[in-house]
């Protein structure tokens, strides 16, 4: 594993979509580094705060030495981070974990609500660069909280919106279930995922019903983490057949299959 | 001019350290995982807190952030002691940094049974007996009576000639009284202090953020305290005592050198600067030098002692 | 919709409160120099400790930083309780927000002295027994140790017929064995907790930092340690506990309320932000609204606990 | 007291000498009531701090509805201050504490060592504004740290440095001694003074050589706070004659005579 610990400086930031914030950061050797679904620890100087908070990269761009991150304000660092501006430094750990498995040929859907999105403009880029079909399900409350369809170059994008202002309405499971009846056959597809774990939870339930093989789905969690890196022990996620993944080395993307989802409710979702 | 200060420290039985600062137990795994830290300014690495079997740990939530501080609560998952002996000890016994094994369990027999397994054993240099866990049923029963401490430790001793650190919570009314009871029980040195006993609750929820309810605090909010049970402990114990809690920089890490620790271990650090255990150590370094002291040794202030029990 | 919120709360012997948010001894003086605190969100007073006698307090330097906390050894700097009888009493009898005495002593019949001085006292809304101050010689000696707690209750509670609240030293291995002591030795309700015993060094002047070597910790730093304490107190007790620690928002207020808490005091908050006390009033009814809960009692959750000894 | 909780707004932003900052603030009603000598608690949002930090007003403009604060970065608080700009919020908590007495007709010595020039723009001000005659020294390391003398219209400047670089070369508390011989009656003058410490024991040694009361001195002391009204007690300082002054609130400016100089060293200097 190659870990920048040099500062990275902040090239750019922008508001890719409403309440969510884009900061491009120059840092050659992470930007060269990077795979798809991997994330970052990024230092954050809020007060009483301690922790890094993990981040995916958004997207890279090896060759001007740059990586994306796209975030909203939750809490005190995420608050930290959206008052960074061009020519601020920022302190990475990374890039670490396990990103999306991307090998095959089979078409791939790509599923994300809300700032799940966040990972997916690198994925997207990266599968279409294997010449592999991408559908892009995008969903979010609002049309104005959809990152724009412009960010998949060479996907089919589909967009789910709670209240209707955009696309399908409803949630963009529900939209997956009608893509993937209407679209593909059932058993050739490829699902890569992120979102809010009541939505992994409500896919998974959809795609046994469906009878759909779980094999074929990736999600890439976010559980909270300590480290980052496999030492504190403390981003355990349910196996299947018991024990613990730790999401930070084992994930954070990782085959729906090797989860137990009954017993990640109990802990994320009770 | 620093780099010709002497930071090498002795905890007792042969075990010298090239540098004072260590990893603490928990947070810098079994010394294959941690990357960025910068082996040579290390003293030692502690390792995860090790069983007779391997343990999977507890359910998540297992970490929470607090001011200044985390929450956790593992539960001990580690892979048990057979792996350690199999895996792991023949690689650390080809490192040029020693490994201490954290030893933790349910029972005095856990322990001994640990310690027995251990002692002996290429690439092992010590052994961190854990007897104050708050993260399991049982952990903390040995830690907070005298007398169930120095049982404990006397067992192990019994059964290994490695040099033998005992951890002691601060959950207690009285840590010295702990400290001495393990020392007259044989132990070589005490690490002080493991995490204190807190909580979270997620209002959102309203249940607590933790699976288990409670988990021990670690982190920069917890170094006033470390360092007050540090200072009473070296003023108490003739074994050295190795400071830990909240330690992030070269000043913490002097605070508690300056109290009477004879080395200290950095913990939640790591999770956050990998890069701390160097800067640490060369800050000391550069201290020492700047203060004309030129070994550890003269550090430890006690001159200014106001009370004895305040 | 928050402002139907019925936020009033009992701490036994008629002491009824009309919100839950009283301000923590030693951090509101006796309620005259506090400004910008919106008093119609306060629902007592708890005055700074006091003695029989006038007391100048501990040398400087009595206070410093550290991270997300402070340590204080302030040494129960007060007027005595002449003063407070015939000066400030009269004065708060005026007031519409009850004020509660917080007591200190070096001796039983210090304690004793002050509450048979104070009973009976226009102004003088109820007691909270300091049995846990880390900042004067003897101070933690009643709180540690069950049996004279209990026995130092007793006494004041044959003197006076006050409501009486003792509040506790987290500075104990079992503080509901101490909390049990106290409420059968008469309590009507335990404030908890007092600061924890911490120290703090000056590198460079190489001497620690307060006069006394150690001092007391408190601000966010403690919240979750205090929150534990006070989670065990309320499932072991059966009068109110008011929970006292690191509170600085409404969120770490409900914490408290719903780890079992009747009520909550803000110590180091206090200096830092007096718009506080309200804020968190608010922020607590809004909650209560918000949940459909009607009222405080309904708050505590239980049913969650995973084990009776973590 | 009138306790502004509202924030105020950072209008301005400058290096008035190196190593220090100055940053101005607009808020009418704390630059109305602000005093000489008088000081704020400013909150701070820096990592792992969560006491305010007290400020002199360097100066105040009840017109403009302004105040300055002048500092220097000594640690965490200080160094958040240091990166506000034009338009960040500042919180302040004031004015607070006793200023100086500027009652009487004698003519007036202003002694700074260091940062402790801070206060002074403003007492000079208005003594001035009172017809006073005012001298006021300055002392610094070095010629660049020296606040310039425009900044006290209508007062005698002279300067004192440790390397010789301006003015008199050596300490401020010697430049005054040799000053005070020269210009002024001995008993004639009152003597206003801020500045570390170790230089105000020296200026009470030297006061006390001289012959002079100490009655005609006050000092602006920096001892550090906690609540800065009064209710935690922290910034005790020795009283002459036994027991304690608060220096938050019977102080920050005191008068010398009052101080129990003995105890004063044992505590923040020994
Ligand atoms: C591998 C990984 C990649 C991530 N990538 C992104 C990303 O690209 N964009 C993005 O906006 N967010 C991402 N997240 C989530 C992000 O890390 C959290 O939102 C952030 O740490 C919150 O920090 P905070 O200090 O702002 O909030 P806090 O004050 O720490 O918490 C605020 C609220 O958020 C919750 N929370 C805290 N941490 C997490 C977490 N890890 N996951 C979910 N909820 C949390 C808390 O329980 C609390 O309710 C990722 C998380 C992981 C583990
Ligand atoms: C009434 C009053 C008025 C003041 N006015 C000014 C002013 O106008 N300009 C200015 O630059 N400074 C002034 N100070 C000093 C200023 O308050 C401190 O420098 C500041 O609080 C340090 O905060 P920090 O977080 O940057 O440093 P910290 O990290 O808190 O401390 C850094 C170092 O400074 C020391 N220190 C902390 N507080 C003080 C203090 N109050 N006095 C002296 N040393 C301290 C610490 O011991 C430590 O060594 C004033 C202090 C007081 C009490
Ligand atoms: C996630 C985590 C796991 C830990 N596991 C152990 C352990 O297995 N054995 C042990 O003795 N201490 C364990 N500790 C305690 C640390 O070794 C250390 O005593 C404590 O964290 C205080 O130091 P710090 O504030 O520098 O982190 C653990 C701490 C953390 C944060
Ligand atoms: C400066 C200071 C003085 C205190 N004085 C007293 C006191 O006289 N009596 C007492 O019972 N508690 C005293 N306390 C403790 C507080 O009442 C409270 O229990 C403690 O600060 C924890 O709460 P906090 O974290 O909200 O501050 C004092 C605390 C501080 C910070
Ligand atoms: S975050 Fe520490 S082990 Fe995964
Ligand atoms: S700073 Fe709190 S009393 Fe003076």
């Amino acid at each position: 594993m190659s870990l920048a610990l040099a500062p990275a400086v902040v090239v750019q930031r922008s508001t890719p979509m409403r309440d969510a914030i884009e900061l491009v950061v120059h840092h050659p050797p992470s930007a060269a580094a990077v795979k798809p679904g991997q994330f970052f620890q990024l230092a954050v100087a809020a007060p009483q705060t301690i922790l890094r908070r993990p981040y995916s990269a958004a997207w890279a761009d090896p060759q001007g030495g740059r990586i994306g991150f796209i975030f909203n304000v939750v809490g005190a660092g995420s608050g930290w981070l959206a008052v960074r501006h061009e020519g601020h430094e920022l302190d990475l750990l990374g890039p670490l974990g396990r990103g999306f498995s991307l090998e095959g040929e089979r078409p791939v859907i790509c599923m994300a609500g809300g700032l799940g999105v966040a990972v997916f403009p690198g994925v997207v880029q990266a599968l279409v660069a294997r010449k592999r079909r991408v559908t892009m399900l995008l969903g979010a409350r609002t049309s104005s909280q959809l990152l724009p369809a412009d960010r998949f170059t060479g996907a089919d994008v589909l967009t789910a919106t709670d209240d209707g202002s955009a696309g399908y309405h409803g949630s963009v499971v529900n939209l997956f279930t009608s893509t993937l009846r209407g679209r593909v056959g059932v058993e050739a597809v490829d699902i890569l995922t992120c979102g809010p774990t009541p939505m992994l939870q409500a896919l998974i339930e959809n795609v046994r019903q469906l009878g759909l093989p779980l094999e074929s789905i990736q999600v890439a969690l976010e559980t909270p983490m300590g480290c980052g890196v496999g030492t504190c022990l403390g981003c355990a996620i349910p196996r299947a057949g018991g024990g613990y993944l730790l999401s930070c080395i084992d994930g954070p993307c990782v085959r729906a299959d090797r989860i137990d989802w009954g017993r990640m409710t109990d802990a994320f979702h009770g | 001019m620093a780099d010709q200060v002497d930071l090498s420290v002795s905890l007792g039985r042969g075990l010298r350290l090239r540098s004072p600062v260590m990893v603490a137990s928990g947070t810098f795994g079994y010394g294959f995982d941690a990357h960025g830290a910068d082996r040579t300014a290390l003293g030692a690495i502690v390792t995860k807190g090790t069983t007779p079997g391997a343990r999977e740990g507890n359910a998540p939530t297992r970490i929470a952030e607090t001011p200044s501080a985390m929450l956790n609560a593992i539960g001990l998952q580690n892979p048990g002691v057979d792996h350690v002996v199999r895996v792991y000890a023949p690689k650390w016994a080809t490192w040029d940094v020693p490994v201490i094994v954290n030893v933790a369990g349910d029972a005095v027999d856990d322990y001994v049974a640990v310690a027995r397994r251990l002692d002996g054993v290429a690439g092992i240099a010590g052994l961190e007996l854990n007897i104050s866990c708050p993260n399991v049923a049982n952990g903390l029963q040995f830690g907070v009576d005298p007398r169930m401490a120095a049982q404990l430790t006397a067992g192990v001793r019994a059964v290994t000639r490695l040099p033998l650190l005992v951890k002691l919570t601060p959950n207690v009314t009285d840590i010295v009284a702990v400290g001495r009871a393990v020392e007259d029980a044989g132990a070589d040195g005490v690490s002080a202090i493991n995490t204190y006993l807190g909580m979270a609750i997620d209002v959102r929820r309203r249940r607590p953020v933790l699976s288990r309810g409670s988990g021990g605090l670690s982190g920069p909010a917890i170094k006033p305290l470390a360092l007050h049970a540090v200072w009473e402990l070296a003023a108490a114990l003739r074994i050295p005592v190795v400071g830990v809690g909240g330690i992030t920089t070269a000043a913490d890490a002097l605070e508690f050198l300056l109290a009477g620790a004879a080395a200290v271990q950095l913990g939640t650090v790591n999770y956050v600067r990998p890069q701390a255990v160097r800067e640490i150590h060369d800050g000391i370094a550069a201290y020492i030098a700047a203060h004309d002291l030129r070994h550890l040794g003269a550090l430890p202030i006690r001159q200014a002692r106001v009370e004895a029990h305040v």
